[in-house]
Formats: C-alpha cells, sequence, structure tokens
C-alpha cells in the first residue's frame, strides 16, 4: 500500500467519524451521506462474507458431486419467491425449516444452561456450610431468596396482591439491583471505545495525516454556521412574508 | 393445495425440529453428522435469506432514485457504499491481509467500515450521558435502588472514583471494590438469574408450540 | 426564582452535555492528569510479580487477540507488558489467532522493541496468524515448529537467536495472552491446566468480572482488566502510557455521569417538595 | 511370583515415604533406582468409554494406597499389535480418581478408590471408526522411575446411542411438555386470569396521541432472527398494535433488519389491517428492510425517527448495544416509548429511556395478554408451572443440602448436586 493511499484512507476515515458524530449537534446533509455510505458498506461488508458462505458450502461441494447441498440451496432460493406475490408461499418451506432447525437447537440447550445450572448454581454454595462463614452464608441465603421473589415477580395467573405483591415487590429491587450494576458496568465499556474513536482522531490531526481531523472539523463547523445564518435570514423572511 | 402450502411446512417444522431436538440426547455419530449437516444447512438457507434483504434494499434505493423521490441523491451513496466495499473484496479475493501487507480489502475495511461502525459505537457514550442526566430520575424507592447500584459500579471501576469513595466513605472500612463485588456476586446475580430462569421456560414453551405447529402466526393466513 | 433557574438546568440542551464530554475526554488525551489510584489491583499486582521474577533470557509467548473494537481497552495492556518483558531482557514470541489483529500488531512492535534497542529474530519474532487456536494450542505441547516453522515475513524460525532451545510448553515460562475474544478461555482450558504452563491474562473491563473462578484456582497467576489493568501495570514498570491517560479519561467521564445523575435529581427533588 | 513383586513395589513405596517423612528422601531414591524395575500392575480395565459418539475408552485401576506423592502413573497407547506406544496421558498418582470423572450419580458409580483415566484417542490417532481395536499399558512411576507396569489390554470404542447422563434433561423436558399438552387441551374459552402487565396498558394511549397528533408510530422488532422467542413475540405484538392503527386509521412504519422477520411482518400486518376491516389502508411499505448490519441499521432508524418525529415508539423483540441508540434518540423527540427485549443485559438501557419496559418474560406474556387468545393464555400456565417447579425444587434442594452438609453426608448431598447439573 503505498503512503498517498494510507492518508487517504486517514481523510476518509476521520470524515466518516466526523460527519457521524455530526448528528449529535443535529441532522444534516453530511450525516446523511455517512449514514447512506454505511447502509451500503454494512450490506457490501455482510454480502462478501455470505458469498464466500455460498461459495464454500454450496459452489464447491456442488464441482465434486454433492448434490446434496441442493436441497438446502432450494430452501434458500424459496425464500427469494417472497418478490414473486402468486408463488410467494413457497418461501415457507425455507423458514418453515430455519424454524424447526431454531427450535429443536433450543429447547435442550435453554434446559441446560439457563434452567437446570442455573438452579444447581444457586443451590451449590450450600454443600459447603461448614466452611462457611456468617456472611458468606448470608449471601448464600439472599441470592437463593432474591431468584424465587423475581420468579414470582414473573408469575402471570396469579393476582399479584396481599402476601403475593409484598414478595414480587422485593423481586422488583433484586432486579432494580442487576440493571443498575448492568448500567454501571457498561459506562466504562462505552466511554473506552468513544476515548478510542478520539484517540483516532487526534493520530488524524498529525502532520504526517495532513492535519485531516482539524480541517475537515473547521470545515463543518463552518458549515454549520453558514448554514444557520443562511437559514436564520430565510426565517426571518418568511416571517415578514406572513 | 393446502398439503403443499401449509401442511407439508408445518411436518417440515415438527420433522427438523424434533431431530434437531434429539441431537441433544443422541451422542451416536449419525447423530453427530446429522447436526453438522444441519448447521451447514442453516448457513447455506440464511445466507439466501440476507440476498432477501439485499434485493429489497437495492429495491427501495432504486425506486427512489428513478422517481426522484425526496432525499433520492443520498440514495446513491447507498450504491457507492456498497461498490466500496464489494470492489476491493473482489480484487483482493476476499482476503484482508497479503502477509503483512493490508490489501485493498482490508483498506476498505479498516479505513471505511470500521470507523462507520466504531463511531456509531462510540456515540453510545454521549447518550450514556445523556440518559444519565435526562432520564435517570429517582422518582421511587425502586429507582432509587437502582441508582445506588449504578453509583457504586460507575464510581468503582475507575481510580478517581475510587480516591472519591476513599475521602468520603473511607471511614466505613470498606473499599469500594469490596462493595462492587458484592453488588455483582451476590443480589446481580439473583436478579439476573431470575430473569434467566424465566426466559428460559418461555423459550422452551414456545418451541415447543411451534414443533407442534400450535404456534403457526408466522406462516400467515390461507 | 430559583425554581426558575433550575427548571432551565434541568431543561438543558443535551448537546451542551456531548460537549461537555467531548471536552473532557479530549482533554484527558491531550493533557493527561497523572491521576492513578494508589490501590493496584491484587490481579494486576500479581501478574506483575509474576512476570518480573522470570530470570532474564527466558521465552514468553504473548498472544495478542484484539480487534479495533477492543484495542483501546487492550493495546494499552498489550504495551506496558511488552515493555516489561524487554526490559526484563525476556525473549518474547507473538502470536495471533485473530485476523483483524495483524495490523495492530504491527503497529505496536513498530514502536516499543526500539525503547530498549530490541532486535527482531534476536530478542523478539512475530509468528504468523493461525486461524484454529485450538490445533496450534496442542500442536505446540510437542513441536511448536509443526506450525510456526516460519515468522510472519516466510523466514526461517528455527534459525533464529530469539528461537535458540524452544521446542515446546515446556520450555516457555509464561504465555500472556491479552484478548477480546473467548480464546482466553481456551488457553486455559487447553493449555494452562494441560501442560502446567503459568498462564496470564488480559481481557475487556466487561468481561473481567467472569475469570473470578480461574483466579481462585490459579488457572490463571494474574489478569489485567480493561483500561485500569493497563493503567495499574504501567505504574508498576513506571512508564506512563495510553492506559494512565486513557484512565484519566475515564476517570474523569465516569465522576461526570454520576454528578450528572446526582445534580439532576437533586435539582428535581427541590423543583417537587420545596 | 507376581505376588512378591506386588509386594516388593509395596515396600518400595512404603519406604519412600518414610525417606519423605523423615527429609531425607535421597537414600530411598537411590534405593529405587538401583532395584530392578517393572513390578506388574494388576486390575487395570479398558472399555469404550460410555455415553460419548466414540473415539474414546475410559482405562480403571484400584489407587494404590501406598503411593507417594513422587509417584506418578502414566498411561501408553496404540494402534499396532506390537510397540507403537503413545504417551496417551501422565499425572500424579492422587489425580483421576474415579471422582474425578464429571457424570451423575445415575450413570456412573465413582469412588476415590480407583483411578478412571478418559483417553480421547482421535488426539493420537485422527479418525477412528468403531470396533477398531487398540492396546494400552500404565505405567507406574517413581519420580520418574518405572516401578510397575500393567500387562497390555485390548478395548476398543463405540458410537454410543443415549446420553444417559443428561437424563435430567430428559425428564425435566418431558415433564414441561406433558404439563404443556395438558394446559393447552384443557384452554378454557373464556380464558384465563394474567396479571396486569404495565407497559401493555399504555399502548391504547400511545395510538391514541399519534392519532391525534397527526404523527407516525415506529414499530422496532429488534436485531433477532424469527426463531427467536423475543421475535416471535413481538411480531404477536406488531399484529396486535396494527389491528389498532389501522382502527383508528394512524400511521405505522416497521423497519426491518432481518429479512425473514420482514417477510413474517408483512404477512401479520396484512392480516391485521384486514381483520380491523381497513384492507385499503395497508401499504407494502409499511415494512422496510433497512440493514442485516447492527449499527447501520441503528444509523439509519435513528436518522429516520429524528426526522419524522413519531408520537410513539415501540421498541419490542431482541437487541443489543443499539439499544440506547435507538432509545434515546426516540425520547430526544419525545415519543412515548414502550420497550419490551429478553436480552438483560440491555434492559438497563430501555428501563431508563422508555416510559414503559416489559422485562424479559413480560414480553413473551404480552402476545397472550393482548390476543386474549386460550391457546396462547393456557401456554402461560405451563410457563408458570415451570416456575413453581424451579422455586420449589430451590427451596428443597438449599434445604436439604445445607442439612446434607451439616451431618455430613456426602453422598447425599452430591446426589442433590448431580441433579441439577446440566452435562
Amino acid at each position: 500500500m503505498s503512503h498517498t493511499v494510507l492518508i487517504a484512507g486517514a481523510w476518509i476515515s476521520a470524515g466518516l467519524t466526523i460527519f457521524l458524530f455530526s448528528f449529535l449537534y443535529k441532522d444534516n446533509p453530511f450525516f446523511k451521506i455517512a449514514e447512506h455510505l454505511y447502509l451500503g458498506a454494512g450490506m457490501g461488508w455482510w454480502c462478501q462474507i455470505y458469498f464466500g458462505v455460498l461459495q464454500e458450502k454450496v459452489w464447491t461441494p456442488l464441482t465434486h458431486h454433492e448434490w446434496l447441498v441442493l436441497l438446502p440451496a432450494l430452501l434458500g432460493l424459496s425464500l427469494i419467491t417472497q418478490f414473486i406475490p402468486k408463488i410467494s408461499w413457497l418461501s415457507r418451506y425455507g423458514f418453515t425449516f430455519l424454524m424447526g432447525y431454531g427450535s429443536g437447537l433450543a429447547i435442550p440447550a435453554g434446559l441446560a444452561t439457563d434452567f437446570i445450572n442455573q438452579i444447581g448454581g444457586t443451590i451449590q454454595p450450600f454443600a459447603n456450610l461448614a466452611g462457611m462463614t456468617a456472611f458468606t452464608l448470608f449471601n448464600s441465603v439472599l441470592m437463593a431468596v432474591g431468584v424465587i421473589c423475581v420468579l414470582i415477580y414473573f408469575f402471570f395467573s396469579l393476582e399479584h396482591k396481599g402476601a403475593i405483591k409484598k414478595v414480587s415487590n422485593v423481586g422488583i429491587y433484586f432486579l432494580m439491583i442487576y440493571f443498575g450494576a448492568a448500567f454501571g458496568n457498561t459506562v466504562m465499556a462505552r466511554f473506552s471505545l468513544l476515548y478510542g474513536r478520539f484517540d483516532s482522531l487526534y493520530t488524524f490531526s498529525g502532520k504526517q495525516y495532513l492535519y485531516a481531523t482539524q480541517v475537515i472539523l473547521i470545515a463543518m463547523v463552518t458549515y454549520f454556521i453558514l448554514h444557520g445564518f443562511l437559514t436564520r435570514n430565510k426565517a426571518d423572511q418568511d416571517e415578514e412574508a406572513a | 393445495m393446502k398439503l403443499i402450502k401449509k401442511t407439508i411446512p408445518l411436518a417440515i417444522v415438527f420433522v427438523f425440529g424434533i431431530l434437531t431436538l434429539l441431537t441433544y440426547y443422541v451422542p451416536h455419530k449419525h447423530s453427530v453428522d446429522f447436526l453438522e449437516t444441519m448447521n451447514k444447512w442453516e448457513n447455506i438457507v440464511t445466507a439466501f435469506a440476507f440476498f432477501l434483504g439485499l434485493i429489497s434494499l437495492f429495491y427501495a434505493h432504486s425506486t427512489k432514485i428513478s422517481r426522484k423521490a425526496d432525499g433520492w441523491g443520498y440514495s446513491l451513496f447507498v450504491f457507492v457504499g456498497f461498490l466500496a466495499i464489494i470492489i476491493p473484496a473482489y480484487i483482493s479475493k476476499g482476503k484482508n491481509m497479503n502477509g503483512a501487507e493490508l490489501t485493498w480489502m482490508g483498506w476498505a475495511f479498516q479505513y471505511i467500515y470500521n470507523p462507520l461502525s466504531a463511531t456509531m459505537f462510540a456515540v453510545l457514550a454521549f447518550y450514556i450521558v445523556s440518559t444519565a442526566y435526562k432520564s435517570f430520575r429517582i422518582k421511587s424507592l425502586q429507582a432509587f435502588v437502582l441508582f445506588v447500584a449504578a453509583m457504586f459500579l460507575i464510581l468503582g471501576n475507575v481510580p478517581l472514583g475510587q480516591i472519591i469513595w476513599d475521602k468520603m466513605l473511607g471511614w466505613t472500612g470498606y473499599n469500594i471494590s469490596q462493595v462492587v463485588d458484592w453488588i455483582m456476586h451476590v443480589p446481580a446475580v439473583a436478579g439476573k438469574r431470575g430473569i434467566m430462569i424465566g426466559i428460559s421456560i418461555g423459550a422452551v414453551v414456545t418451541a415447543l408450540k411451534i414443533i407442534f405447529g400450535i404456534e403457526r402466526q408466522y406462516l400467515g393466513k390461507d | 426564582m430559583l425554581k426558575d433557574k433550575l427548571n432551565a438546568v434541568l431543561k438543558i440542551d443535551r448537546r451542551w452535555i456531548f460537549l461537555a464530554l467531548t471536552v473532557v475526554l479530549f482533554g484527558a488525551i491531550i493533557h493527561p492528569l497523572g491521576l492513578l489510584s494508589k490501590n493496584i489491583a491484587r490481579d494486576t499486582q500479581n501478574a506483575y510479580e509474576f512476570m518480573d521474577k522470570i530470570p532474564a533470557g527466558s521465552f514468553i509467548l504473548l498472544d495478542l487477540d484484539y480487534d479495533p473494537s477492543t484495542a483501546p481497552e487492550l493495546s494499552p495492556q498489550a504495551m506496558a507488558v511488552a515493555r516489561h518483558a524487554f526490559r526484563n531482557n525476556l525473549r518474547v514470541g507473538v502470536v495471533t489467532y485473530s485476523a483483524g489483529a495483524t495490523g495492530l500488531i504491527e503497529q505496536l512492535f513498530a514502536v516499543v522493541p526500539g525503547e530498549f534497542k530490541k532486535e527482531y529474530g534476536k530478542d523478539y519474532v512475530i509468528l504468523p496468524y493461525q486461524p484454529n487456536a485450538v490445533a496450534v494450542m496442542t500442536q505446540m505441547a510437542s513441536d511448536l515448529y509443526g506450525i510456526y516453522d516460519k515468522d510472519k515475513d516466510g523466514k526461517d524460525t528455527r534459525s533464529m537467536p530469539v528461537m535458540k532451545g524452544i521446542q515446546n510448553y515446556k520450555n516457555i515460562s509464561l504465555v500472556v495472552c491479552i484478548a477480546g475474544t473467548s480464546i482466553t478461555d481456551i488457553w486455559v482450558a487447553y493449555v494452562g491446566d494441560k501442560y502446567n504452563v503459568p498462564f496470564i491474562a488480559g481481557v475487556t473491563a466487561i468481561s473481567q468480572p467472569g475469570y473470578g473462578p480461574y483466579l481462585q484456582k490459579k488457572q490463571m497467576r494474574g489478569l489485567l482488566g480493561g483500561m485500569k489493568g493497563a493503567a495499574e501495570y504501567e505504574h508498576l514498570i513506571k512508564t506512563p502510557g495510553k492506559g494512565s491517560s486513557g484512565i484519566d479519561a475515564l476517570s474523569l467521564a465516569h465522576v461526570m455521569v454520576a454528578a450528572l445523575i446526582i445534580v439532576s435529581n437533586i435539582a428535581m427533588v427541590i423543583l417537587k417538595y420545596l | 511370583m507376581i505376588k512378591h513383586k506386588v509386594f516388593l513395589t509395596l515396600f518400595l513405596s512404603l519406604s519412600a515415604v518414610c525417606g519423605l517423612f523423615a527429609a531425607k528422601p535421597a537414600p530411598a531414591a537411590k534405593k529405587a533406582a538401583s532395584l530392578p524395575p517393572a513390578a506388574v500392575l494388576g486390575g487395570v480395565t479398558a472399555a469404550d468409554m460410555p455415553y460419548d459418539v466414540g473415539g474414546a475408552v475410559l482405562l480403571r485401576w484400584a489407587v494404590n494406597p501406598s503411593d507417594t506423592p513422587a509417584t506418578t502413573y502414566t498411561v501408553y497407547a496404540s494402534s499396532l499389535q506390537a510397540g507403537g506406544w503413545v504417551e496417551a496421558e501422565s499425572f500424579a498418582s492422587t489425580a483421576k480418581t474415579g471422582k474425578d470423572i464429571d457424570l451423575p450419580f445415575w450413570a456412573w458409580d465413582g469412588s476415590a478408590s480407583e483411578h478412571a483415566v478418559k483417553i480421547e484417542l482421535t488426539n493420537f490417532f485422527g479418525e477412528i471408526k468403531d470396533g477398531d481395536v487398540f492396546h494400552f499399558k500404565v505405567a507406574a512411576l517413581e519420580n520418574g522411575k518405572l516401578v510397575a507396569e500393567s500387562l497390555p489390554l485390548d478395548a476398543s470404542t463405540t458410537s454410543n446411542w443415549f446420553r444417559l447422563d443428561r437424563l435430567n434433561n430428559v425428564v425435566m423436558l418431558l415433564l414441561v411438555t406433558i404439563v404443556f399438552f395438558w394446559a393447552v387441551s384443557h384452554a378454557k374459552r373464556k380464558g384465563l386470569f394474567i396479571r396486569r402487565i404495565a407497559g401493555l396498558d399504555a399502548i391504547d394511549e400511545a395510538i391514541g396521541r399519534a392519532t391525534e397528533m397527526g404523527k407516525p408510530i415506529y414499530y422496532v422488532p429488534g436485531i433477532g432472527d424469527m426463531t427467536m422467542v423475543s421475535t416471535i413475540a413481538s411480531t404477536f405484538i406488531l399484529g396486535e398494535v396494527a389491528k389498532k392503527v389501522a382502527q383508528y386509521d394512524t400511521t405505522i412504519k416497521v423497519p426491518h433488519y432481518n429479512p425473514v422477520v420482514m417477510t413474517v411482518s408483512k404477512e401479520v400486518v396484512k392480516q391485521a389491517f384486514l381483520e380491523a376491516g381497513r384492507p385499503d389502508s395497508f401499504r407494502e411499505d409499511i415494512n422496510q428492510f433497512i440493514s442485516s448490519d447492527q449499527f447501520s441499521y441503528a444509523a439509519s432508524v435513528d436518522g429516520m425517527i429524528s426526522r419524522e418525529k413519531p408520537a410513539a415508539c415501540f421498541f419490542m423483540g431482541y437487541f443489543m448495544a443499539e439499544s440506547l441508540l435507538l432509545a434515546e434518540v426516540g425520547a430526544t423527540t419525545g415519543a412515548i416509548q414502550i420497550a419490551g427485549t429478553d436480552s438483560e443485559s440491555q434492559l438497563p438501557f430501555f428501563f431508563t429511556a422508555c416510559d414503559y419496559t416489559l422485562i424479559g418474560e413480560e414480553l413473551y406474556a404480552a402476545g397472550a395478554y393482548l390476543s386474549k387468545d386460550p391457546m396462547l393464555q393456557s401456554a402461560l400456565k405451563a410457563q408458570d408451572f415451570g416456575k413453581l417447579v424451579v422455586m420449589i425444587s430451590v427451596a428443597l434442594g438449599v434445604i436439604l443440602t445445607a442439612v446434607g452438609a451439616l451431618m455430613k453426608w456426602g453422598a447425599f448431598t452430591q446426589t442433590i448436586a448431580d441433579l441439577f447439573k446440566a452435562y
């Protein structure tokens, strides 16, 4: 890759970054360009991935005379009949396959990891009762009680009143603690990402990239000032006209 | 007509559902091979489904352009973006790197696709701040509990937060990382577990409904 | 009067908040403050101490598996660990199992070895990307040249001084894996447990809590978590870098979030009850 | 003769122990080295590893009480009649007992008094067919010196037909299935009681508001595929929302991430308009495909929401990081926002940024709540039954395990632990 191409990359990268960020100020043509470009680029990215999948899993086997892959290929093609209303019912064959496969996988896996193991995980600390301090015992009991209360909150066929209402309210508090903790914990990851973006903008502001960040930023600000000025004039004229 | 429009699709769901389900309990080589084949099939069908989406997208934007609908100029950029990835991918034969050298596709990924997705992801940081200010309201005791848990985690994750904690609450004798640890490993786990168990049962019951054809709304009528 | 003002404060245009965040983060990048916690996490300390005790001349394997989205957190960790290794005159072999990491690895090793006057081939080597991690890990138990007979540029590795006397895990003093993927678990399951190779990991802040059990059972000798782990490690090796300036930026931003929540709620309470 | 040698080994090991205790291991080690090698290690069996796909063999032999910490065992395997030994496994004498085989009590009788070693032959010999015969031997080493070795054993592997260790999963599945069918077949015409779900009562309000303001409604079905329960639930709610939209004669927009979900949603909306008696108001462009790339989808939907300023936004289905990207932009435009998802990591963001949030299972129940379909409502019964099973299991399990731990009934607590472990 030549040096010029890399500098061009830096300019494009810095430009697209700033265009997308400009949405935070307000919607504008530059954001719209970046947004539409991204629509195409995103689909393009996945397109080459899925193209690779089809090549590897359909085309190559066919050249080796493995005709069985025609079956899923036909199921897949049936989805495309969507565009022809008369035979669009054919697409049912494709997605009923997906539904059957997905449901069949979901049942045992759901029972194992999210059901049986979660019960086991709640009970298991008590096996070591002798080695527990008062605090860890309290924690384990709290956890078990919490799980039961949350489940009562999710009970649908019971009216939530009286004792059940009280218990399910306790359940809500456990949910709230989880939400709060998850919220607080995610903040870090999101800021790290933003920091990463800013850091690369900072890199592109260097001399070797011909001050890409500064130039684009200044151009954007100028646009917004001019645009604001012009539309305000226009608004004034409208008022006068009215 | 009802047979090929409704009965066979329902039979497909049932047969593939039950067979895939059984692979979990049957360790035999045939069962493993079957599941592998199904995974491959699913990959293939999903790939075709993607093209269903791609065609819809192209159709929508090309009609916009041909009708010169509002903002049709922007629709042109959809095609520009698509080609900006696809052409380099074609030239580089789908490889990001050629030894240590960045290929054209690697270049397109690094300077077009990646900044776009990373920036959109990073915008979240701004929205977290504005949510914190605008929506994070302590209107009830429940919201207060949420607030307290979030506060501990937000402060406990960074050194400056720890310093503030030590200055203000250091007298309690607890370190904030201990408190954070406790929240994450005891009450938060209870909350999460409750949700997960509920979800798993819901998922199992829904999957049963689909396999046995009780839930068939996705097929549409007629 | 006060109430009107408070109302205005509550209804402030969110773009002012965005601007404040930008200033805080960009400010910290351009002008680091050097805030660092006194309490270094135990797991970071353990990682540092383990690494520090490895005798000079030993060979360590550095697995770097992060892509641009996790790089802000993980690349400072990698840099700090690499610096520490070079300062203690360890030999370093770099491997990766993510295609997206290759470019970032090049960037990193274009800078760090030069600071310690280390030479490619003599003091460190970058091995090529391999897609199937489990197969490679198993192979390295007997003879790593079965896979890594060439370096990233296709040069013969056997003849390099850096690889002298290195055959398999028995000759490797430590594996450090800095990754934003589940490869960390694979290292523990397939290598750490089976072949008794000491293992240290660097992970993102969000996945950090999940590794508690491994640390408890000593399957990991230490763990760096997120930007904070990087900053702590930089503090321990006394070379502030991206981690330290990053953690400054993050610290300020976190405190800003906390302050915003508190301010808006105090304003709301005053409006409602006073 | 054999007995004699075993005795000798025993004696040697014992002396090694004594040496260790005396903190002078050197003489004992020297003695061991000078003695003739290889007594015969008796009682080793080799058989197919049960409940697996094949390709693995299980070797078992009794733990030798006189083994010292310096004793190690090495297992060799070979595919040839003679020679060709490959070192398959090497471990300390305290490791790899019957207890370490991770199988539940109903499928495995593990005791600490025997060694049990699982050898994955595929790691050493590549592809293996059922019935291929392999040879094994076990060697006991003391400080790296061979002290005893078993005679070669033959074993072959088979592909098994049932994962007995997953019996608890099967039982649970059967139980849920039976209750499910019972509930569905006893579905009452008049419907069952379902508790109030806060967010759903607000749907009417939101649609009413949109009608008054003459602004559109956005219904975002998330980024899940059609097999996800949250997406299925979402299309159900979409049907009910679309029905009301058709009745009130307002506009609705449904931007899609997944083309298959779009196909299904089209059918659902069309049907809803038909049922509301307004088939003429149905338009194909209600459902639009946006993008199959997570963040370009979010960017585009954000753009649309901020330009059209809808009166109400629904976010129902499976969401990842884009949850807040969507909800916060929706909040900026002042729309009423109702969210529902089962991805627990995103719930906190919807919860803070939206007016109403359906948490996890509430989303699944919403379809039944809105449509009042007796079939769906009775399926909810099956879900409640499942939760009841969990609650009882947790409560009983905790008590029994605690009692077992107090009374030191190791086997009893292990039994309970096995019952609630997924293998």
